[in-house]
């Protein structure tokens, strides 16, 4: 894959906390049409790690590359110009509005006068979901009435209604049932297969070796490495997220 | 039968919070109207109150979206206060020796000026706010101290009377008001935009293969609509002039006095400057990406920025837009006056603040309506009006207030919990 | 049925207007009349709306308190539109159509800067003003200072500290006195605070410097101010008696109800600083001082008691 | 250099925090002594000053709780009002009638009744804000105007004066203070008890095997709290009785005046309430299930009821203290005037919030410390004070007040965002 | 197992929000030592029914029996006197306060003169989160600076601290990393030996195949059936699931 530019490249990146390191010097890169599993224990540094990306942190060192040009995102509407899309772990939904104006909030449909339009953003609403979870049909409520699931549905569905190039998943069916789960993997596949870079952050090794095609794995912060999915197994994934030890000899190509 | 009602009423699709708080008022009417022997439900008393609850009402729409955003804007008393005397005295003191005394285009001036004022003083604020990430109630108490302070030095303390005539019609009385003709001219045009507005969501919904209401809930809907509107234009035609006044109202709208001649007052300028301010304050909460915005930021800040928005700029235009809502309001409660002392304003961030959050809007941010706060000016102005015509002592007249306003704002909650909003 | 008279207050902050009620109340129930009222909480834009309310509900008759002289003109406008008429109580209203009843404010201040100055001729003053959005706090100033001027000119007298008393607090009065006298290590000879609140918190701060007894002035005849001068720790308290005052307000407002022409007894055509000639009433204050106290006994506006706790004065045994 | 000093003041345990907000108090302090000529950092100014705090201060620690919990007090105001006026009357024309004027036991019932009263109070509203739901602006927005209506009632707009004179020395002066020998022993008790706390907190801490800090820092810190508390001690005791107060004094005192004898104030009763106030309530927010519940409830009301905190209760709670201390705030602020009239606390509701969100109360809830308001009293008292001694005229001075308001808030921010708390 | 009283009994419970009924007549039972898996697709009604055990809702219709006798319970204080203890899927965590306090809070250990104990709590904490999250280490900040993952941790070592007859876990596992699911699932184990009556909701078919005794299947608000979990296969759980389809032929005893 090394002939092509990667869509991504974070280099040394590097952020902490009141003094506490939660991001240590970490590269992770990402090509089109690839999705790149993030692997590690609860406080490992993932989520922190692709907030930088998606602009709503900001590294105290490191650089991100996009597309083969330096990339400055200094907050999330930098991000959104370089077409990255991201569904935070905490959702980030306005609780108050409803599923339709929360798919589409900072980037409203209007009319021709220029008003929002709510009844062609509730109709392209129900075209996503009926997708992504076939029982919703909440749609007059407010997202804080909805289930845990429904919530995620709703954040998915905003990430991947716009035509993202990169799109960066924290955990995305953690609160989904088996049946919106199958939804949103064959949905990865068909992103996948248009082209779009995606990172997926998962605690479940069987979606990574399933969705994968490369898994990078963090521990307390640093990065211990990135493997091909292929070329591992479950359990060289395990050891690397709970021994933070490095499968060598299968390392990437 | 209570279960048919619900069901009537969500069919038409009226919104039971409106309802129920326009059903708090009336209810005040009606108990003011027994307690005074009659005296209180009069046009006269109708027109008395829309005109008095206009200046606080027109910033209770602002300070919806100030308080949806989780802010508080403690200013705009003082602010009222400095725009008011700085535009008095620019139009009594400065414009004249340019324009010459009388000149009709000082109050255009002014009016602009007091609007241009509010929106850079609040637009400073929602700065400090927005980007300095000083809490509002810190700021706009500093704004309430700074403002009051520099009204007083405008003019060293000095009330500055009288302001140009054609400026104080801004600020209704007799002979402030649309006249009888216009008044019902504004009140059709007024149906006609409601009617519209009703058919279009209408279609659009159908489009867009939405259900939609049946055709004889939506009926029922316009007829309530054109019925307030007209029944309001008509209650206010139907005061009339009194003597003294009559002579200088029919001078001025070019009749022949005669003494059968029916002269009556119609709807008052500024309550025409309010209607237009609700309509377009609602317009811009339900139909502009700015207010959606504003409620995005209210319910979830974080989440607001995450998706793009610019809170810190918001901030700094919702304060904006509180500035010149005051700007506007400072121009009612001035002209209404004649005159502006340096007691203007005096306490009006508590009734705007009480007005919003009467009408239903959240100090915890993300809930509020524009027209919740219309109405919750004109029961604070109700209670405050309907307790000077009773013959209470007037120390007690305040603790009464007081109670009627906790009172009215419970009988509310358990409303809203009854029906389930 | 009877007359009916609206009376608009502009606040309930001082001890006084409840005796200015109570006297309007007594002459109007006496006068078979009604008294409706409502308080403007110092707001000039709700004292419009009271006055609206007042005639809408049928007031024949207005007495009123005014917050400030210009802001009520569209009321006085409405009412004589109705042929309502109008008494300006206690504090001018800039119409010709009002009837003025009033103390002299300024002679009110020049009152209280005599008693002082002849107290203490030479030496250093401290000037605590009413509240700054009151316009009677600068006549009030403007009076004191035509008394003191000469002395100040000629050098015997030196204002060491001048302050306003946001809303006539006494606690606000207290604090600034507190920091003119820090300011001053104690060098303050004589007082001339505006009213009897404000003379309350300037005594409440010299008492705490062990300097009570140095002059202070004020004014209303505040029970709590008569009491201190009979103690010594006032020198003077202009009164006004709000009774005299009050009774002639409804009495004026009856007969102007009555007939619009009336004439009233004692009144006269008088100009104001900026030109407006309307008719007017003045009762003449009388500044009571350790000398001459017991004209409050005498009137009944104080009891014994109440005037003498705690007080050796003559007039007390 | 500056990491240096950082990591001394991490190591020694000092709050970050309180430091830069004694910091912000030090630089008005220098700022008005240097436009004062020296006149403001003197004995007798800070003897001014915290008797002046006191009695706001002893509020906004009660404050400090009712906006954690995301509630507001609109009411102190008022509320101090009406309980001042009620408990004057009390014992001036009630008790004297019973106990025979001058009785000994009237300031005691009186200072009691002050503080069941506001209990009582505050419990009622916040009874209508946890059980009623009424939201806590309107509640005590009602509140406000009932207490200033009921407190005319009481006397009918009477001022009620002279007051108990055991009651006045609750209000301080020159013979309401400790005296110099009770003021070092208070002194020492107070630097015992820091160092107490100190050393047995370490205690705790080794006992659970729990990393203490080195013996230095510790030192250290003793070293500085007791140093303060002393320093303040001694300054306070440097302050000679003026002229006409040494006779009345002395007597007291039970001493014999001659001409060479010192006497000195020394620390002033309300001072000593507020300390003692600010030390309880600093005990209940961090060492009590109460306070623990307060911060949780404020910080997710619903978890905390998830939880079994009974938050409805709990609100009761806190209105009824902040009533209580309310009640307490009303006998210093009548017995520091040694009268009551009917403006009595007019406003105190804006001084207090502001002085707890100077503090770094934030209005959302969830945040706020004690020391915090007590220290945001100190500030706004210094800006009126210091606005008061350079002779600048009221409306001038708000001016400036307002300004520097804002601008030692964001002073504030910025100093925290670079130490990062 | 009918021959002993059940822990909890839940008959014929409904509730609806707005006129939707988000749990309509479903009867579930759970029996000591034993756990009943949940399950149904999103929104399915899973957490308001358990809710509604917890105190926390109060349900339309229906009741509650614990240990065989009524039970009434009418808010969380309630819940806690049936020593019922809940991990709810929102985690209900007082962001502004520590590990510690959260874990305690509403029961504060306190030292001899009734104030509360931090350190005690502390040195509690410690000892409980080895046991879930060897990795955790954020004793001193306030829980809003977790990660996702290690607020799940907290939540749960809020529920089983205390002496729980009747445990609830709404997705406990959600967010948790491979190693600190593991240490859950053996606790749950430990739990269950020593007598305790658990409801598990979750997504996942292996994790219920495993732990639970039966489970309990919802959709659309309705009780799809109970089944005993040795005598299905997964397939049979995910037909009830998605389909709503009861495999009759294996109903439970
Ligand atoms: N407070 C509420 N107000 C209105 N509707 C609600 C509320 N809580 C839940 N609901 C609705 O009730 C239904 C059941 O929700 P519930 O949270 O019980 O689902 P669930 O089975 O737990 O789903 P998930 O697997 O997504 O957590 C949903 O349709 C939801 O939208
Ligand atoms: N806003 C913050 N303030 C302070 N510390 C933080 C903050 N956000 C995260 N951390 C800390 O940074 C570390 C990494 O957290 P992060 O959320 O990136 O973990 P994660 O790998 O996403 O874990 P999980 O699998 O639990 O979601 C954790 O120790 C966490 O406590
Ligand atoms: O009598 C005084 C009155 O004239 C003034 O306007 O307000 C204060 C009062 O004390
Ligand atoms: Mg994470
Ligand atoms: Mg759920």
């Amino acid at each position: 894959m090394t002939d092509k530019t990667p869509l991504v490249e974070m280099k040394n990146i590097s952020i902490s906390f009141g003094g506490v390191k939660a991001v240590d010097d970490v590269s992770v890169d990402l090509y089109p049409g690839e999705v790149v599993g993030l692997l590690g224990h609860n406080g490992a540094g993932k989520s922190t790690l692709i907030k930088i990306l998606s602009g709503a942190y900001h590294a105290n060192s490191g650089e991100i590359w996009v597309e083969g040009k330096k990339a400055t995102i200094n907050n999330p509407r930098d991000a959104r110009h370089y077409n990255i899309e991201t569904i935070y772990q905490t959702l980030a939904l306005a609780d108050n509005l409803d599923a339709a104006s929360n798919l589409f909030l900072g980037r409203e449909l209007v009319t021709a006068f220029g008003t929002v339009d709510d009844d062609h953003m509730e109709a392209e609403t129900r075209k996503i979901m009926s997708r992504l979870n076939p029982n919703f049909a909440k749609f007059d409520s407010p997202v804080s009435a909805l289930s845990g699931g429904q919530r995620q549905s709703v954040a998915i569905a905003r990430a991947v209604y716009f035509n993202a190039r990169i799109l960066i998943m924290d955990e995305p069916t953690a609160a989904l049932g088996p049946q919106e789960t199958k939804m949103v993997a064959e949905l990865i596949q068909q992103l996948k297969s248009e082209g779009i870079g995606i990172f997926l952050i998962s605690h479940d090794i069987h979606d990574v070796m399933q969705l994968c095609d490369r898994a990078s794995v963090m521990q307390h912060g640093k990065l211990v490495g990135t493997v091909d999915v292929d070329s591992v197994t479950d359990e060289d994934l395990l050891g690397m997220i709970i021994l933070g030890k490095h499968p060598h000899e299968k390392a990437e190509a | 039968m209570k279960d048919s009602a619900k069901k009537f009423v969500n069919n038409v699709g009226l919104d039971p919070r409106l309802l129920g708080m326009i059903g708090a008022l009336v209810v005040l009417w009606v108990v003011f109207d027994l307690w005074t022997g009659g005296r209180f439900l009069t046009p006269r008393n109708l027109f008395n109150i829309s005109v008095q609850t206009s200046s606080v009402a027109i910033m209770a729409t602002g300070m919806v979206f100030v308080i949806v955003t989780r802010n508080i804007d403690l200013s705009v008393g003082s602010m009222l206060g400095f725009i008011g005397m700085t535009v008095a005295a620019l139009q009594v003191h400065v414009l004249p020796e340019y324009l010459g005394l009388g000149n009709g285009s000082i109050w255009v001036i002014a009016v602009v000026a007091a609007v241009l004022m509010g929106l850079v003083i609040g637009g400073i604020q929602g700065w400090v706010v927005g980007y300095l990430t000083v809490p509002a109630f810190i700021v706009t108490l500093g704004g309430l101290l700074i403002f009051r302070g520099a009204m007083w030095w405008v003019t060293q303390g000095q009330t500055v009377a009288p302001l140009d005539p054609t400026f104080k019609l801004l600020g209704g009385g007799a002979d402030g008001t649309l006249g009888e003709k216009l008044s019902w001219g504004f009140g059709l045009f007024a149906s006609f935009v409601a009617v519209a507005m009703i058919l279009m969501s209408r279609r659009r919904k159908s489009n867009h293969g939405f259900v939609v209401k049946p055709a004889w809930a939506e009926g029922t809907l316009i007829a309530i609509a054109v019925g307030l509107t007209l029944g309001f234009v008509w209650a206010l035609n139907s005061y009339e002039i009194a003597g003294g006044a009559r002579e200088r109202v029919a001078e001025q709208r070019g009749l022949v006095l005669t003494d059968t001649l029916s002269l009556n007052h119609g709807v008052a300028i500024p309550v025409v400057i309010l209607l237009l301010v609700t309509v377009g304050m609602t317009f811009i909460s339900k139909r502009t990406r700015f207010g959606r915005y504003v409620y995005a930021t209210g319910g979830n800040p974080e989440a607001a920025e995450l998706s793009g928005i610019n809170t810190r700029m918001l901030t700094v235009k919702v304060f904006a837009l509180m500035g010149a809502l005051t700007g506007l309001s400072a121009v009612v409660a001035s002209a209404r006056l004649g005159s502006v002392d340096v007691g203007l304003g005096t306490l009006d961030e508590l009734r705007v603040i009480a007005a919003a959050v009467i009408g239903g809007t959240a100090l915890a941010g993300g809930f509020g309506t524009i027209y919740g706060a219309v109405i919750g000016a004109a029961i604070m102005q109700t209670l405050q009006s309907g307790m000077a015509s009773v013959g209470v002592d007037a120390p007690l007249q305040n603790m009464v207030v007081g109670f009627v306003l906790v009172l009215a704002v419970y009988v509310d909650i358990v409303y809203r919990r009854k029906v389930g909003v | 049925d009877g007359v009916v008279v609206g009376v608009s207050w502009s606040n309930f902050q001082e001890e006084r207007w409840k005796t200015d009620e109570a006297a309007i109340k007594a002459a109007l129930e006496a006068a078979g009349a009604t008294y409706i009222s409502a308080d403007a909480q110092a707001s000039s834009g709700k004292q419009l709306s009271d006055i609206e309310n007042l005639i809408a509900q049928g007031a024949n008759a207005l007495i009123i308190l005014a917050q400030d002289a210009s802001a009520v003109g569209p009321a006085v406008q409405a009412a004589s539109d109705e042929g309502i008429p109008v008494v300006a109580y206690d504090r001018l209203i800039e119409d010709d159509r009002a009837f003025y009843l009033t103390f002299d404010n300024v002679e009110v201040g020049r009152m209280q800067a005599r008693a002082v100055l002849e107290a203490m001729p030479k030496g250093n003053y401290v000037m605590i003003k009413g509240s700054p959005t009151d316009p009677n706090a600068d006549f009030l100033r403007g009076g004191q200072q035509e008394i003191i001027q000469a002395a100040v000119d000629a050098g015997d007298i030196t204002i060491v500290g001048e302050a306003y008393t946001d809303g006539w607090v006494p606690a606000n009065a207290q604090r600034n006195m507190e920091q003119i006298l820090t300011a001053n290590d104690n060098k303050v000879d004589a007082v001339i605070a505006s009213n009897d609140g404000t003379a309350g918190g300037v005594v409440a701060a010299l008492t705490a410097q062990g300097m009570q007894g140095i002059p202070v002035s004020g004014q209303d005849g505040d029970h709590a101010a008569l009491n201190r001068v009979a103690m010594g720790t006032q020198t003077v308290s202009v009164w006004k008696d709000a009774r005299e005052l009050g009774k002639a307000a409804a009495e004026i407002a009856v007969a102007l109800a009555e007939d619009n022409m009336a004439m009233i007894d004692g009144s006269a055509d008088w100009t104001s600083p900026s030109g407006t000639t309307l008719k007017a009433k003045f009762l003449s204050p009388v500044p009571v001082t350790a000398d001459n106290i017991s004209v409050v006994l005498d009137a009944g506006w104080i009891s014994k008691e109440a005037l003498c706790a705690g007080s050796e004065l003559a007039a007390c045994n």
